[in-house]
């Protein structure tokens, strides 16, 4: 990797703090504990990472690791959206 | 092939986007949380046509194993135990990047000889706070959920310590950067990461955890970041930024409504906190205090037209939402104005008495934040304090010694009477006396929260 | 430039209309007018591109557009900001 | 040296966003168009130092003529000619887009043989842009400048020309990716869109400028977002981004407020509007308005406790938002309590009223929105128009065959006594006529606003 093509990672990441913190600004406080869980859920992206590592063609240190990395993804990511549908699903105007 | 899932994951990164969006309205709420899911679903979907996805069998093993864990755990969980509960998430999502760069190292170093700069300073980096967001959000969990010790953990040498475990990680992460065939640089890493996650979270009180947790949360966005730029795959680095910021917002607004800083509860400034309040019980005995029972306190809710409700940290203890929300159906019968008043930082978490209200089918435009309701207890007939104490301690306006002056408050003791259900005199989580027990128009209603609630409910029932 | 490059570019591109329009749904109707003509003095940021092309070392028909060029794209970032500040000082709370 | 300006490249693009994010409140908003100007200063300097730029004497003369041209118009222009302006400065930027477009084209033709496809594609959609933006707002500045005809000009099969004539530079533009040595595909291209910037503006009304401006606008931040795609230069993408932005944004508030598509102001759709109204004056004479001289007017104001002033696009023309500082000045001295309520869409752009009313020096924290003062208009004892119109119909409340049916209006027939000052009873931009006129509790009173005003400020000196 280049150290240009890294400072154009770095544009995405600032942009993206960007975002995160105007739209996060606006949640209001009601919301807070299922925001807390549902972004802890899209923090299991890295479940994209232990894909990678844990379909490697030959069984390597590598695969070990990666299946490791995948069944924790995999915890936070359909633990965290399932916990915060549960939560979301109670709130209602009647 | 590679574009089409560069563009899909563009849009899973757009959903994420817009998932988080639609979290700005109850209405919308779920949908975001769901489009946010789908965008995950498309993010794994693509992975797997990538061309270095070749063997499926763990991958399928780790998709079912993960997923029977993480469904159980959400469905099983009781709505006290979230605070927990995200962080024990957390901490795996921490693990998970670790992991991914460890995984991703030898990877690459199987296929070049050596790694080049940029790669080899994020995957330090991704080891380092995946490490600390894994053993620290354990141990966050062990307190809350009381197996590790809640108490403020301090040892000789605290902070030098910490400093000297984190320059040595810093040190081997400058070796393995020059020269990247030093893998035992990259175990000691995550050695030190590891002991350091717990160094640095066993010294937080049992009470500030959520704080903690909100911040390791900030962490485990920030190392999903690091593996997106050593993946250089964008989708992971907006994901990932996205609950960076989330996880500090939360952690400021927490602090502010502690009226702390963050430095304060993360070198576990307040000793006192969480504790039982031993240290304030010296002159409480000598003032006096008017009691009710349960048949006194109905009649003063009969004969009210307007009531405010006030949960706290208690009500979740108590477990005793439906108990508060059965009682706002009995004097709504009546013809009784109820409203729920709902302190920023009530409870213990961001939201905490929102989603348990919630979760006992309370309507949330009954809800009120404090900028809502304050300027209008004036007008309140009965305000009643459901196992809240510090976010209704009138010395937060005035007395300037106190800890938590400055800190908004509801302004309870403007109403015309407030009933204050607690077992106790005990103080709450700042470790500080409250004068409202005190007041000339307090009545203390002492009792379990969801025994006296019934109590009160079915006394109410029978006028 | 290659096609993902490109898509690095577009992901940039999605990621700044999102900030663009947090940050501008929250700008009041007071201040419209000064949004108007302030961000059409951003706009004049094709000078940028107008200095690359002036600035070359022969004199070609390259050189005379990006003269033009840059001509135009001063008049609109002097002017834009220079008048978006003569508006903001008027903006005042007595 | 191309890492460091690629840094201060993504600083100055940091500093777009805070200039805009500032812009959100009257406090910050000038240290944020000060922080944006920044930014393109860092921007500019930092392209000084590339490599690329070898020559400075044209550099130097460019920048000084631009300078000198934006200084003058920047500090010569009325506040009432702020929308002209726009549109002058927003043709200036789209065709510098476009003559870039050019220029890289030829320097890049000269470097290499041929262009590769997404470099052509991002030309030639650079150059349409860009012409379009160009010629368009020189159209829009001439209308609203009275240089070109106001009016909505309709001709035969207008939209079949502009339709083949985008289709043909659409082809010209796939024919130039094909083969990007045919420079004269270029030049068709950019002739064709300087003709349809044209074709485009000019059937829309005079009155409807302000929406075509904010519309070009929004393209001239596209086009430097394209420019940004030809340069590979993220700091262009972000600015043209947020630029695009902001004016998609405005225009779609224009149109709401006015309760119309945006389709239907593009294609010219009200020819009424910005007319005399010369068609809604038949029945006009039949109903009878009553008319108060300046001294009666005087003295209903001089006995009110609480005055509102409703500006419109009367005030700019007549230039009497000084006269009216005026005017709340005096009543404010005899304790009356005045307060200004701005519609979303008086005057002719976006906050308007409210940068003429700062020019007059009258403190934002007096101006109120519609709905903060709304609600608030049963308690008013005057409500004074001063040339507003379609703002304050009430037809839009209640007459579903009203063009303007559901637009929000400012409720001022509910205040005690409505005081209309304008000209005539002739018709506003939208070319109804409006029943306020015709209340029993309305007067008229007749005039130029600014001497109108000025008399009555006057009287009320005089009593
Ligand atoms: N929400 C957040 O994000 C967050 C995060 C970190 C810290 N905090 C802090 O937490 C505190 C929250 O204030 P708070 O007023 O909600 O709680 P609090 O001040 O901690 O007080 C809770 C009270 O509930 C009573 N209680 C405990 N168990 C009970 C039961 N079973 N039945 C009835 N009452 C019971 C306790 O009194 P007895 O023992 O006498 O019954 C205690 O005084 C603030 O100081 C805030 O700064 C909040
Ligand atoms: N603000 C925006 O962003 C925007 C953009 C595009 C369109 N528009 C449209 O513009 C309209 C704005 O409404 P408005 O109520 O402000 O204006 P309006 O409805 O256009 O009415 C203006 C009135 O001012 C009077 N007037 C003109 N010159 C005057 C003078 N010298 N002294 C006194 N009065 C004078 C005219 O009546 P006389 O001839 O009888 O004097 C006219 O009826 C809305 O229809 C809106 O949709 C607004």
């Amino acid at each position: 990797m280049e150290i240009l093509d890294l400072l154009m990672l770095v544009y995405v990441f600032v942009l993206a703090i960007f975002v995160g913190f105007e739209l996060i600004t606006k949640v209001p406080p009601t919301l807070h504990t299922p925001l807390m869980s549902g972004s802890n859920a899209i923090s299991g992206i890295t479940i994209v990472g232990a894909l990678l590592s844990a379909g490697a063609e030959e069984f390597t240190l590598s695969t070990i690791l990666g299946l490791a990395a995948l069944i924790f993804a995999t915890i936070n990511v359909v633990g965290g959206y399932l916990v915060t549908d549960r939560m979301l699903k109670m709130f209602k105007k009647k | 092939m590679q574009i089409v899932s560069y563009l899909i994951y563009l849009i899973a990164s757009v959903l994420f986007i817009f998932g988080i969006k639609k979290l700005g309205s109850p209405k919308t709420a779920r949908q975001g949380n769901m489009l946010s899911s789908l965008g995950m679903f498309l993010a794994v979907v693509v992975t797997l046509l990538d061309q270095r996805v070749l063997t499926f069998e763990y991958i399928i093993i780790g998709i079912v194993v993960g997923s029977a864990i993480g469904s159980v755990m959400a469905l099983k969980v009781p709505m006290t135990g979230m605070p927990q509960m995200v962080g024990l998430l957390n901490g795996f999502g921490g693990g998970a990047s670790a992991l991914v760069a460890f995984a991703e190292f030898y990877h690459l170093s199987d296929v070049h000889s050596a790694l080049d700069i940029p790669t080899s300073v994020t995957v330090v980096l991704s080891i380092i706070i995946g490490s600390v967001t894994f053993t620290g959000s354990l141990i966050a969990f062990g307190k809350l959920q009381e197996i590790v010790t809640g108490k403020v953990v301090k040892y000789p040498l605290q902070n030098p310590i910490n400093v000297l475990l984190f320059l040595v990680s810093v040190a081997a992460g400058v070796f393995f950067v020059i020269d990247p065939a030093q893998i035992d640089m990259l175990f000691l890493i995550a050695g030190i990461s590891l002991v350091l996650g717990v160094l640095l979270v066993l010294p937080i009180g049992g009470a500030d955890m959520p704080v903690a947790i909100s911040l390791l949360n900030s962490y485990s966005g920030i190392a999903a970041s690091m593996t997106g730029f050593v993946l250089n795959n964008n989708m992971l680095i907006i994901a990932g930024a996205l609950v960076g910021a989330s996880g500090i917002i939360l952690t400021i607004i927490m602090c502010k409504g502690m009226n702390r800083s963050l430095m304060n509860v993360v070198l576990g400034g307040w000793e006192t906190a969480g504790g039982t309040g031993a240290a304030a019980g010296g002159d409480k005995a000598q003032k006096p205090v008017k009691s009710v029972d349960p048949e006194e306190a109905a009649m003063l809710f009969d004969s009210a037209q307007n009531v405010v409700i006030v949960p706290g940290y208690g009500m979740a203890v108590a477990q005793a939402q439906h108990a508060v929300r059965e009682l706002a159906n009995v004097l709504e019968k009546k013809g009784i104005n109820v409203r729920f008043a709902i302190h920023p930082v009530a409870g213990r978490m961001p939201g905490h008495m929102n989603v348990l209200l919630a979760e006992a089918q309370v309507s949330y435009d009954k809800l009120y934040a404090l900028e809502d309701i304050n300027d209008d207890f004036n007008n309140v007939d009965v305000a009643f304090i459901v196992g809240a104490n510090d976010v209704v301690n009138p010395a937060a306006r005035h007395d300037k010694n106190s800890p938590i002056y400055g800190m908004p408050i509801l302004n309870v003791d403007y109403s015309k009477t407030v009933v204050v259900n607690k077992r106790s005199l005990n103080v709450g989580y700042a470790g500080i006396d409250n004068e409202l027990f005190y007041g000339d128009n307090t009545l203390m209603y002492f009792g379990d929260a969801k025994d006296a609630i019934t109590k009160l409910v079915n006394e109410i029932k029978g006028l």
